[in-house]
């Protein structure tokens, strides 16, 4: 505590005993069902508190218990522990059924993020409905990213806190698997032989010219 | 995976194999495109997509292709552009290869497209690993009854000097752009005449000429004097229209009189 | 189900341990959107579970914690600790740009000070509303004056030290007269004839009969 108090030496007041930061972050984190981040809760606390750490002592705190301290992208949320899904009956949301596209979509973008639409139909091989991005923009799973600098600078796609929390997922680099698919080889934009430098370049998806024969499954 | 459902490739022979390969036709629709119906037929061969005979798959797409316009069946243009590309692999892959022609090699391009395939594949596979784990509102809950941070907001307004410089430049060079009005102190009004007359006519018992109630600064000048005229016999008209005074006028440029009506 | 006499004894044995009801129990109170009474949360729990037990350990656990665990009639529900509330409201600064009116208004003050209302509006050619002048008071951008030795002793308004800082100005007196203005180009800026800059502010609608020298509204 004495050094905690030397290091924050800047503060006016110092601040409140570590016991007491992780009551503050209990109760916001607790009140909130949105996950925080700790500059969402520092901003709210006393001048001077470690959201950060504070954290990570409730997060042990909560360990086994029936809610627990989830880490979901660079926010933090209280969620109940998923052995006791059962319980829940009554709480359970009815979510939307995603068609076979929409998951699929969603699963290369959670996969390749930023990826743009060109890359997501050159993986499945199909165009890809408006209406499949738009319903996962709009769910909040998905958003846009930084345009890919490549000619025609496409816009790209990531996930989001929200897609994080829906899974229960850390970070984005906490997907099953994605180890085991990157040593094979498997999220590589390998552009087809021979095609390299106009194909898989040529993100202009509302572009009648980009994949032969598939344009008209892009009308919507 | 469908297992029994593709015994083999090719020679479909049997009565069950036949109906299998039809329902894949009659099931075109339900494929998402021709990557899709190729990891499908892939799975006919039973082994690691890594060893796939892309020549076998080739084949069997085409077979597919075939059946299908036998069936009459419309098959969206993708499918055929498929099928016309595979023809084309086929046919590299089965010619030895001529030295003079550019490109990639049959290998290569049949590499490439096993490699689409394991990877629409994997992409699959990890959509349905990511569908099934514990999910938010299904397995864990969040905060049942969330209570709202309650925003205080705080508005800060600000302005610069030029702005404000601009707004009194603005009011000053109003002042001297106002519309342009008519100077009317020569003018004795109908509302005013009419006010002095009904404050007048009290003392109006008797017939008097209208000309003594005109103001007194509007009768030496010739110009007030017509404007207060004016106004005045026009006022009196209006009370005589209220029926609060008479009107007289012996004859053509006679004074007019006025008296008060009881 | 057909053993109900016998459910008694025989649940004792199947019912999970106390620690495992009060995760139960935890997880519930946390994911419903309304406070549970035993017997609600009895029946989603295995049998043989004792909520009401549970209950008060879970509501020992959370003793002097950010959260605690409160009987709402005859039932329970979880809640932030009330000397956190303060942590549940959060402050936003947004900045805006004053409105012309104000800044007209202000101008005047500025230039003529010290200066009544019924001389602002006289100036400006309308009405003030009394919130603009509010605005600028509470801003403290400007102050009351003396009392004009005129009939009526209305009140005056004056810049303050604040506007001075705000604007860089060693004094009002510092400010360029209209000569300068011209000189400065900021004069060529007139309102096209026409436009009628005086109306459509709208800022007076809510004191449409407001006849100049109405000093009465000051008083208070």
């Amino acid at each position: 505590m004495s050094e905690e108090t030397e290091k924050k030496e800047e503060s006016l007041f110092d601040a409140p005993p570590m016991a007491e930061q992780e009551r503050m972050v209990e109760a916001m984190l607790f009140a909130s069902a949105e996950p925080l981040s700790t500059r969402d809760m520092g901003e709210r606390m006393p001048h001077g508190c470690d959201p950060a750490e504070a954290v990570v002592h409730l997060r042990k705190r909560y360990e086994g218990r029936g809610v627990r301290v989830a880490k979901v992208g660079d926010a933090w949320a209280m969620r109940t522990a998923p052995d006791l899904g059962y319980l829940m009956s009554r709480e359970t949301v009815e979510t939307r059924k995603l068609s076979r596209a929409a998951i699929e979509t969603l699963a290369i973008i959670a996969y390749h993020q930023p990826v743009t639409r060109a890359e997501i139909e050159e993986i499945r091989g199909v165009s890809v409905s408006r209406g499949t991005v738009d319903q996962l923009l709009e769910m909040e799973w998905i958003r846009f990213g930084r345009r890919k600098m490549t000619p025609g600078r496409p816009v790209t796609f990531v996930v989001t806190q929200e897609f994080l929390d829906q899974f229960g997922l850390e970070s984005a680099r906490d997907l099953p698997g994605l180890k085991e698919l990157r040593a094979a080889g498997l999220l590589e934009n390998r552009p087809p032989p021979g095609t390299m430098p106009q194909l898989g370049e040529g993100e202009e998806a509302d572009e009648s010219e980009t994949a032969p024969g598939q344009n008209e499954l892009f009308e919507d | 995976m469908a297992e029994d459902d593709f015994d083999q490739g090719e020679a479909v022979t049997n009565v069950a194999d036949r109906l299998a390969a039809e329902a894949l036709i009659v099931d075109v629709d339900g494929f998402e495109g021709p990557l899709d119906l190729l990891l499908t037929l892939s799975r006919t061969q039973k082994v690691d997509l890594r060893k796939i005979s892309v020549l076998q798959l080739a084949q069997q797409y085409l077979a597919f292709v075939e059946r299908a316009k036998a069936l009459r069946l419309e098959l969206a243009a993708d499918y055929l552009v498929m099928a016309a590309w595979l023809a084309f692999l086929k046919s590299r892959l089965l010619l030895p290869p001529d030295p003079t022609e550019d490109g990639p090699s049959g290998e290569e391009l049949a590499a490439h497209l096993a490699f689409q395939l394991e990877r629409l594949q994997a992409m699959r596979d990890c959509a349905a690993r990511l569908m099934g784990r514990d999910r938010l509102g299904r397995d864990f809950f969040a905060r049942g009854i969330p209570e709202d941070v309650m925003r205080l907001r705080k508005v800060q307004y600000t302005a610069t000097l030029l702005e404000l410089m601009q707004g009194y430049a603005r009011i000053r060079t109003r002042d001297e752009f106002r519309p342009y009005v008519m100077d009317r102190d020569a003018i004795f009004t109908m509302e005013q005449a009419l006010e002095r007359l009904r404050g007048l006519i009290g003392f109006a018992g008797t017939w008097t000429d209208i000309s003594s109630y005109l103001p007194d600064a509007f009768t030496t000048d010739p110009g007030r004097r017509r404007s207060a005229t004016a106004s005045t016999f026009a006022a009196s008209l209006e009370l005589v229209k209220e029926g609060r005074v008479e009107l007289r006028q012996a004859e053509t440029f006679a004074p007019i009189e006025l008296r008060r009506k009881d």
